[in-house]
This record gives C-alpha cells, structure tokens and sequence, in this order.
C-alpha cells in the first residue's frame, strides 16, 4: 500500500467538493462540498500519519481538531443558513447579495 | 422554536385519541398549533327530530345512545321532563333506585375518562385498571336492567324493574371495593410527577372564560366555581344526601383530574347513604295514564350528568309524542372551549386538553 | 422520583393478582336472568293485538295475522311474524306492552353472521329460540297492573 | 493483490461514488444520504489506516450528527425544487469543472512525481492510549481546551442565529 | 476453525437475535398483561409460544404497500439503514470472556457512533413516506436521539475513567471486585434513562406516541418492512441491555463469587434484569411532553453526568474510596 493512492483519493474528493462550491447554487449543497473537501483533507492527515516521514499519532490528533471544528462549522453554517432562509424565503446563495434586510428596504 | 412551514394537518375523524370520530383541523408549526378547528358530525344521528316522531316511551331507547358512557343520566333527564309536564309523583322506592344507578353511572363515566385519559397521556395499565372496576358496575346494571350499556331502565312516573334480590347488597360491596381501588388509583398516578408534569398547568382557564363558553360540569367547577345542579337545583331526592362539591384552584388538567377522582369518592358516597335509607317496600313505578298525553306547553330541566349540565327541553302540543325536543348536551357545549385552548398549544397537548374536556362523540354530535 | 416508584410498586402488585379475563368464546358468558337477548316468540298466546309492532321504536317487527281455522276462537291467530335483527336494538320494549307476554327476552345474544339475510328472523325461528328464556317480564306499564309486582 | 489493497480499492470507490452522485442527484434528500455514505466510507478509510479512534469519531461525528443536522436543515428549509433552480447557468458549470479538473491535475500530478516511498509505521503506534497520551501529554491539551470553548461558542453561537425572533 | 467461528458466529447471532426478538415482544406482552391481569397472548400455541411468531408470519404476508408520491428509493432503503446499524453494534458486545466477535479497543465509542446511524434511518423513512404524522414522528425522534446521545456518552465517561479503558472486555474484567453500578450509582441512573430515551420507550415513546401521532415514523410503512422498524427497536433493546450489564452490572461475572452457574447464565440473568425493567416501565408509566423531554436531558441529566465526571475525578484521589474507582 502506498501513500499515494491515499493522497490521490483525498485530491479527487477535494475536487469534487471544489466543483460542487463553485457550481451549485443551493447553500445546504455548498455545506456539503465543503464538509466533503474537510474530510479529504482528513485523510491526508491520517494517511501521513501512518505513512508519513515520522510515523506517529499527531496525525490523528490533528484530524480530531479538524472534525471538531467541521462539527462546529455546520451548526454554525445550517443555523445562518435557517436566519437567511427565514429572512429571504430561499437557500439560494445567489439571493444573498444584499447586506441590508430587503424587507426593510421596502419600507 | 425554529419557524417552519405551517402544516395542515387532519387529526380524525381516524385516530387514537380523538375519542370516537371528532376530526380536528390543526394548522401547526413545527410542533406548535396555531389554529385548531374542531369538525363534528359524524356520528349526527338526528335523535331529536326523530324523536318528534316517535313517543315517549319510545324515545328512551334512543336517549341512551346520545352518552353512551353514562345512559341513566340521559334517561333520567328526558323522564324527568316528561314528569315535570306531567306533573307525576314518583314512587320513593323508584327514586331511590334513580339515585343509586345514576351514581354508579357517573362512577364508571368516571373511570371510562380516567383510563382513556391516562392512555392518551400514554400509560397502558390505568385504562385497564379502571375498565376492571367500571366492569362490576356494569354487571351490576346487566342484572338490574338487562343491559351493560343501553340500559333503558327509567320509565316516565319511575322505573322499570325494581332491584332483584341481593342487589342491594353487591352494591354494597362494590362501594367498598372501590373504596380501596381509589387508593390504588391514587397510588398509580396521583403521585405520578410525569402525570402532573404533563397536566399541571395545561390548558388553564379562568372563571369568566369558563362562564362566558357555558362551560359546566367538572370542566367548570375545575376553576373554582362551586355549581353543581345537584346541590343548585336538587332534582330527584339529591336534597336528603350529604355530599361535598369538589372545586379546582388551578383550572388546569391535573386539577381536573383531581375533580373527577373526588366526585367519584363523593357519589360512592351518596351511593352508601341512599343504599342506608332504602324503602324497604313500595312500587317502583308510580300511577302513569296508559297513553302519555303531555299536556300543551313547554319546559326546561336539567341535571348534573358526568359530563355537566345535561339539559333537556321539551314543547308539547297535547300529543303523545314532543312537538320538539332538544337536548343541551354538555359535550357539545364544552367542547366550543377547545380551539381557544389549543392555540400556541404543543402538539403533545392536544391530546391531553381534549380528553380533558371529556367529551363523547355521541353526545356532541346526538 | 417518589411517586413513580410507588407506582411501580403497584403494578407489581398487581402481575401476581389473579386475571380478570373472561375466556369467552372456549367458555359462554353466563347472563343474569334479566338479560336483553333476542326474542323468544310463542305463537299461541299471540292476540295479534299489534302492540309490540306499535311500541317499537325502529320498526323492526312485522306481523300479520289471520282468521283463526277454529271457528270457536273469536279474534285472529298470527300468521306472519318477523323480526328484523339488522335494526332491532333490542330495548326490551316489545316484551313489556306485550298484554299475554306472547314475546319474551332470552339470553341469547350470538348475533354474528355471515350474511344480512341471516339476519331476518321468521316466527319459526322465533319460536324455536326457546332456551335460557326469561324467568320474570317486567311490571306491566298499564295502571291494572301495577300493583302486582314480582321483583 | 492483498486484501488491504483490496479494502482500499472498494472504500475508495465508495467514497468517490458517494461525492459524485452527491453532486450529481437533483434532491436534496438524496444528496445528504449520499454524502453520509462517503462519510461512512471515509470512516472504512481510517479503519484501514489503524486510525480506530478518528474512524468511530468520524462516524459518531460525521455520519451520525452533521449528517442529521444536515437533514433536520433540509427538512426546515423549502427544498421542492429540483436541479435546474440550484444549479448556475451551463457556462459557469462548465468553468468550475475545468477549474476543478485543473486543480486535480495539479494535484496529481504533484502527487506522483513527489517521490514517496516510506514505509508504513508499526500498528503499536497507534492505540487508543497512545493518542491519548499523545493528546494530553505533549502540548495539546490547550488546543483541546480552546476546541472546547469553540464548540461552547458555536453551540451558543447558532441557538442563538436559529432562535425566532420574539417581535413576530 | 477460527475463520469458521467469523462465518458461522455471526449467522448463529443473528439467529439468537431473532429469538430474542420473538420472544422478547411475546414477554413483554405477558409482562404487561400480568401487570394489567389480563393473561396476554393465550392463543396460539400453549401459553400463547407462537404468537409473535404467526405475528411475524403475518407481517411477511402482507401486502408491500409503497405510497405513491412517497420518495420510492428512500422509502425502500430507510428500512435497511435503521436496521443495520442495530445489528452491528452486537459485533462488539462481549457475552463471555470467550464469546464475542470483535474485541474492538473503542468499543463502547464504536457502540456509540454505529447506533447513532439508525436516527438518519428513520429521519428518511419518516421523510420519504410523505406523512405528516410521520414527518412530526421522525423529527421528535431525531431531536430525541441526538440529545440523549450527549448524556449517555457522558455518562459512561465515569465508567472508562475507573477502568482505564474503552474496550468492553477490559470494562468487564475492571469490575473483578466491584461492580460499576455502585461507584458509579449517578452514572448508573443517568444510563438507564438515556438509554430508555435512546430506545425510544416509555416514558420517552414519544416518536411512536401513539395516542398523538397514530404511530409515529412508521405509519406508512406496511408488511415486511414494518416488521424492519419493530425488528430494529427490539435488537436495540437486546443490545442496550446487554451494554447496561457489561458497563455497570459486571458483565457476565458471578456476584459474590458464586461461579457454580456458568458465565453465559449469569450474563443472561442481568440482561433479563434489565429488560424486565423496560417492560415494567412500559406498564406503568405515562408520557412526556416534547419539550419536557428536552428540558430533562439538557437541565437534569447532562449536569448530573458531568457532576459523575467531576465526582469521579475527584474521588479517584481519595485515599481508600480510591480503591473503587482504581
């Protein structure tokens, strides 16, 4: 078994998770890609931390952060999401290009 | 609460807890009601105009499938009025035996709610604990009248058959029984902090409110309100006995519980005392004409079914049969209350505020 | 905490009392002596005084009669007489204006079929439905009567 | 052809088939189960890496939460329609799957021409004790202290951003 | 013979669950019959053996019923994904010393992290059958599972602290002198009911409430695939049980070294106990409200397992105590 084939797997998912950032419009859908793109990089962690020039269990230990704040990310990103979708009436992101509620604006 | 999509959603006329077929048209958000409509109707069977056609013996029958859970006090009001027109006087013997059956009548309504309310809260066991007790009085009325639930017993002028022998004394047991499983049935859930977690507090109303939806029976006397019809207005011989009208503080569920409970400790004991002064001889059925000719006129009684008011009005055009009757059905009339109570109302306690109410379908929808 | 645990106690109690289960269909439910069964129909006290017919509340019984063959017997005998069980609600009614007790209460009350037709009991059902009958009617609601009362 | 090879070969393409249909269904629904299987697939991954702690994490965490979490937002959200709303115009597609086909390209190529030939470290090293004295022994404990004031922030955080406002 | 024990073991396991499961419906309804005096299932077969059987039987035979504006692909698969997970959480469990399967060093995390898999299976089917009454079931049941998840972890924290592991046949071996259930009598408590939370019963039902929702997340679900829904609570009850005993009630050893029944009989004995309880429970309780539920996981039992952290952190250092808690 060779690194590279963990690190080539990481590289497709991550730029899975890229293509899917940059072309859908839906928030919910640019969460997963990005979630998608931690967890490739996780495996690098892991991979290096196994295969890497020093094995050792730092790796891991690294990966857990990333997972924590993954986690951390997503209740954060779905609990804005909810705040816009409640403002807006949509989970489009492309709807989000106004800084100011729009229900003020038409006052 | 997050905010979601409101839904519509149906509840009934199919559905667990809807007591028979109520139907409940709830707009809820997430899990909070914003609207509840309550749709009755499907159980309308048109008992009054089809009693403008039959007579009046004719139409106790049909009574006892309004309040299918207490029949005698629906036998009861409709003689009772017919009596009033009448103006007949009833055998002693006769009352005493009207008295000890509507009791045990409201003694098993009783039970009937508090099992069937304890399931809707979610535990199995008190439901079945009480159908044991409610049980032995209906055995107790299959040997009086020959029914366990469309009993048919009263008769304009007194009753139809007179206590068989030995009755007398099963009721006898029977109260005493009772008296101990009370204890039980206070040992099962009056304690239960899940149960007054659940009800303490829950579908609260005040007295004005109360009085403003003609609200009456335990639902009524719930927020203070001491009325009892058979202490305001005693009908029958409710004068000679010694009892206590139980009241809430709260207006809340738990204290409907505790209302409910206690009027069945205090119609056992009403039940012990018209069992102690029993006529020892005398008809049971009073001097009534072979043909019931009403006289012209109309009247109003009522009495205090399980339920609350249960009232019956009566026109007669000098026929044997009613020009028009009408029953005021205190279901029907308590549950106007429910929409008001389930707005910004839990999901959850849907359930638990309406089988507060205690309906019947039968009732609402006569 | 408490009360849960009391009633735990109770229901723990109460898986070592005996059952309370009827064990009907091995075992046929024994019905008090007043009990409000189908009828049982006894063609020759019948008057054909059409009282029962009169008195029902959901029109479910039928009856005709007929000269009698005897030119002795004045009045008519029955000839026809039928219940329908499909709207019969069997309120005892009948029974108790009936003025020679010519229809009675049994204790039968299997009423399961497999067809509605099965239903509509004829007079010869009727009166071989003879089993478990009633022992008391009930007192007749005609002021005569009254006085003889046989609780 | 060894069995770990073997196992790789299939998680791999687990976890690849996962993303792709996760871009590629046109529900929503669809998407985050299909999401929650490459997770899991992932998770196969770290087995195989003698990672057992990061893999029942990344299950707990990841397949278990963040993908509920994900549905519960989907389910709170409007979500009837399908792919030709929540995709951008066929141009801007087709720029970002040459962007991301370029980066891949890059990165691969990085990736073998860097020359890595280490060999694997001992299975000892990695136990769960070990990381856990890894963790707490040797300066990380003030990350994992500060870990945990981010999560206390960002549970507090996104109560209150999903929480009504009291004024409707 | 060993890779014989890896093929067949599993197999003759999930056997034994599906006994289990059989029979564990057909107590629990005696029990509850017993409570209620009614004699429970009498019918079929002496004593009523067969019911659950011909239950099942029945359930095999039904007509497959698939809504029509139901999400097809989910509605089929949300069975299998709720269910799955329930089995393999049993790869872990240690019955004795020599019978288990996987002797996993994160075992109880692995139990932890697998079993929280079926909430996403129910969350689709309730999603996919395009219910409403199951839409409300599945999201209470969501909401129910991922809070009580946080106090049950918690709450065996105190356990792993005392037995220096996450390994389930290390936990058991911990308890050589003492069972966990005393030390850790807080730990103890605030398991039992989250995991009666997880197991979605009564008094926490609520995703199934009945008298509410008609039947919860399965409402749509018909036949064979309902039978995955009950199949999956029923494991679920199996495994719980089994974990209770193995973390708190000394696994499959004797108490006071009374060793002349063997360990899989003592095993079985505390697991009996503890389903017993459940269905005990089940009798005699009534309901919570969705909120009440919430409030009681976040306000009573996540402080009460973070007190049991501190509590055993501190008296880990108590000369004496010190000896319980190693």
């Amino acid at each position: 078994m060779q690194i590279t084939s963990y690190l080539a797997l990481a590289a497709i998912l991550f730029s899975i998770g890229l293509y899917g950032v940059l072309s859908k419009r839906n928030a919910v859908i640019v969460l997963f890609s990005i979630e998608l793109m931690l967890n490739a990089v996780n495996i690098n962690l892991v991979a290096f931390s196994k295969y890497g020039l020093n094995p050792s269990v730092t790796g891991h230990i690294f990966s857990l952060f990333t997972i924590t704040v993954a986690a951390a990310e997503a209740a954060v990103g779905i609990a804005i999401l909810l705040a816009l979708y409640r403002l807006r009436g949509t989970s489009n992101v492309d709807e989000y290009d106004s800084l100011k509620d729009e229900s003020d604006l038409q006052k | 609460m997050l905010r979601t999509e409101e839904m519509l959603l149906n509840v009934g006329p199919q559905h667990p807890s809807t007591h028979g077929v109520l139907r409940i048209v709830v707009k809820i958000d997430g899990e909070v009601i914003r609207e509840a409509t309550p749709v009755i109707g499907y159980l309308h069977r048109g008992t009054e105009k089809l009693a403008e056609d039959l007579n009046y013996t004719q139409i106790i029958p049909y009574t006892d499938r309004m309040d299918y859970v207490s029949a005698m006090s629906n036998n009861y009001v409709l003689v009772h009025a017919v009596e009033t027109m009448l103006k007949l006087e009833i055998p002693e013997r006769a009352e005493y035996l009207r008295v000890i059956t509507l009791e045990l009548n409201r003694i098993a309504s009783h039970l009937v709610w508090m099992g069937t309310y304890l399931l809707d809260i979610g535990a199995l066991s008190p439901f079945l604990y009480a159908f044991q007790d409610r049980e032995k009085i209906l055995d107790l009325f299959n040997e009086l009248c020959g029914a366990r639930l469309t009993y048919n017993y009263m008769r304009v002028g007194g009753v139809k058959w007179d206590a068989p022998n030995g009755w007398l004394q099963k009721v006898e047991q029977f109260i005493t029984m009772m008296e101990k499983r009370m204890k039980d049935y206070h040992q099962l859930i009056t304690g239960n902090e899940i149960f007054i977690q659940r009800t303490r507090g829950v579908g609260v109303y005040s007295q004005e409110m109360a009085i403003q939806y003609a609200l009456s029976g335990a639902n009524l006397r719930v927020t203070g309100l001491q009325r009892d019809l058979r202490k305001e207005h005693p009908y029958s011989i409710y004068d000679r006995f010694q009892f206590d009208v139980p009241v809430g503080r709260h207006g809340d569920l738990y204290d409907k519980y505790l209302c409910r409970m206690n009027e069945v400790e205090e119609s056992l004991k009403i039940v012990g005392q018209a069992l102690a002064s029993f006529p020892e001889k005398g008809r049971v059925l009073g001097k009534v004409p072979r043909v019931l000719r009403v006289p012209e006129g109309e009247c109003y009684v009522s009495i205090e079914s399980p339920r609350g008011e249960l009232g019956c009005y009566l026109v007669s055009k000098g026929k044997d049969k009613p020009w028009r009757l009408k029953f005021r059905r205190p279901s029907f009339c308590n549950l106007q209350i429910l929409p008001v109570l389930l707005r910004g109302e839990n999901m959850a306690n849907l359930v638990a505020i309406l089988g507060g109410i205690d309906i019947v379908l039968g009732e609402v929808d006569c | 905490m408490f009360g849960l645990v009391k009633g735990l106690g109770l229901t723990l109690k109460n898986m070592v009392k005996p059952r309370v289960t009827y064990k009907y269909p091995h075992e046929p439910l024994e019905m008090p002596n007043r009990f409000r069964g189908i009828q049982y129909f006894i063609p020759e006290l019948c008057i054909v005084c059409n009282q029962c017919v009169r008195i029902c509340p959901t029109d479910c019984i039928t009856l005709t009669g007929k000269k009698s063959d005897d030119p002795n017997v004045k009045g008519k005998v029955i000839d026809t007489y039928e219940i329908n069980f499909e709207i019969c609600i069997l309120c005892d009614l009948c029974t108790e204006v009936c003025p020679t007790e010519a229809v009675v209460m049994t204790n039968h009350y299997e009423l399961a079929t497999y067809s509605r037709d099965d239903l509509y009991k004829d007079m010869e059902w009727l009166s071989q439905n003879n089993t478990l009958v009633r022992k008391e009617n009930t007192l007749h609601p005609l002021p005569k009567k009254t006085g003889a009362k046989k609780a | 052809m060894t069995g770990e090879f073997f196992a790789f070969f299939i998680l791999a393409i687990c976890a690849i088939g996962g993303a792709v249909f996760m871009i590629h269904f046109d529900r929503v629904m669809h998407m985050a189960l299909s999401l929650a299987f490459t997770f899991f697939a992932i998770a196969g991954l770290f087995f195989l890496l003698d990672a057992e702690f990061v893999a029942v994490i990344q299950i707990l965490i990841y397949a278990g939460a963040v993908s509920i979490l994900m549905l519960f937002g989907i389910m709170l959200t409007k979500h009837q329609e399908k792919e030709q709303t929540f995709t951008r115009t066929k141009l801007h597609q087709w720029l970002s799957f040459l962007f991301a086909l370029g980066f891949l390209a890059i990165l691969m190529s990085v990736i073998y021409l860097a020359p890595f030939t280490l060999p694997a470290g001992d299975q000892s090293l990695y136990s769960v004790n070990k990381l856990a004295e890894q963790l707490f022994k040797s300066g990380y404990v003030l990350p994992f202290e500060l870990t945990s004031l981010l999560l206390l922030v960002a549970l507090i955080g996104s109560i209150i951003l999903a929480k009504k406002e009291e004024k409707e | 013979m060993d890779w014989l024990f890896y093929i067949i073991g599993p197999i003759l396991l999930l056997g034994i669950m599906l006994g289990f499961v059989t029979y564990a419906i057909l107590f629990e309804r005696k029990v509850i019959g017993w409570i209620q005096n009614r004699p429970g299932p009498n019918q079929v077969g002496p004593w009523g053996v067969f019911q659950t059987v011909a239950d099942i039987f029945k359930l095999l035979t039904k007509e497959d019923i698939v809504p029509e504006r139901a999400d097809q692909t989910l509605f089929k698969i949300a069975p299998i994904i709720t269910f799955v997970p329930a089995f393999l959480v049993l790869a872990v469990i240690p019955f004795t010393d020599r019978i288990r399967f996987a002797d996993l060093a994160v075992g109880l995390l692995y139990y932890m992290a697998i079993s929280s898999i079926t909430t996403m299976g129910i969350l689709v089917g309730s999603w996919s059958g395009n219910n409403k009454y199951a839409l409300l079931g599945g999201m209470r049941s969501a909401a129910q599972m991922i809070s009580y998840e946080i106090p049950l972890v918690m709450s065996v924290i105190g356990v792993v602290m005392s037995a220096h592991t996450l390994n389930l046949t290390k936990i058991v071996a911990a308890q050589n002198e003492v069972w966990f259930i005393f030390p850790q009598l807080i730990g103890f408590v605030v398991f039992l009911i989250a995991s009666i939370a997880e197991l979605n019963r009564t008094p926490f039902d609520l995703p199934e409430a009945e008298s509410e929702l008609v039947a919860g997340y399965h409402v749509e679900y018909t036949g064979f695939r309902f039978a995955f829904f009950m199949l999956t609570e029923y494991a679920y009850i199996f495994a719980m049980a089994s974990l209770t005993t193995i973390l708190f009630l000394g696994g499959w050893q004797a108490p006071f070294g009374w060793t002349f029944l063997p360990p899989l009989i003592w095993f079985i004995l505390k697991f009996a106990v503890i389903v017993f309880l459940l269905f005990w429970l089940r009798g005699t309780l009534p309901r919570l409200r969705t909120d009440q539920l919430m409030e009681f996981a976040w306000k009573v039992l996540l402080p009460l397992a973070l007190f049991n952290i501190f509590l055993t952190a501190v008296l880990k250092e108590v000369p004496w105590i010190q000896t319980f808690y190693r």
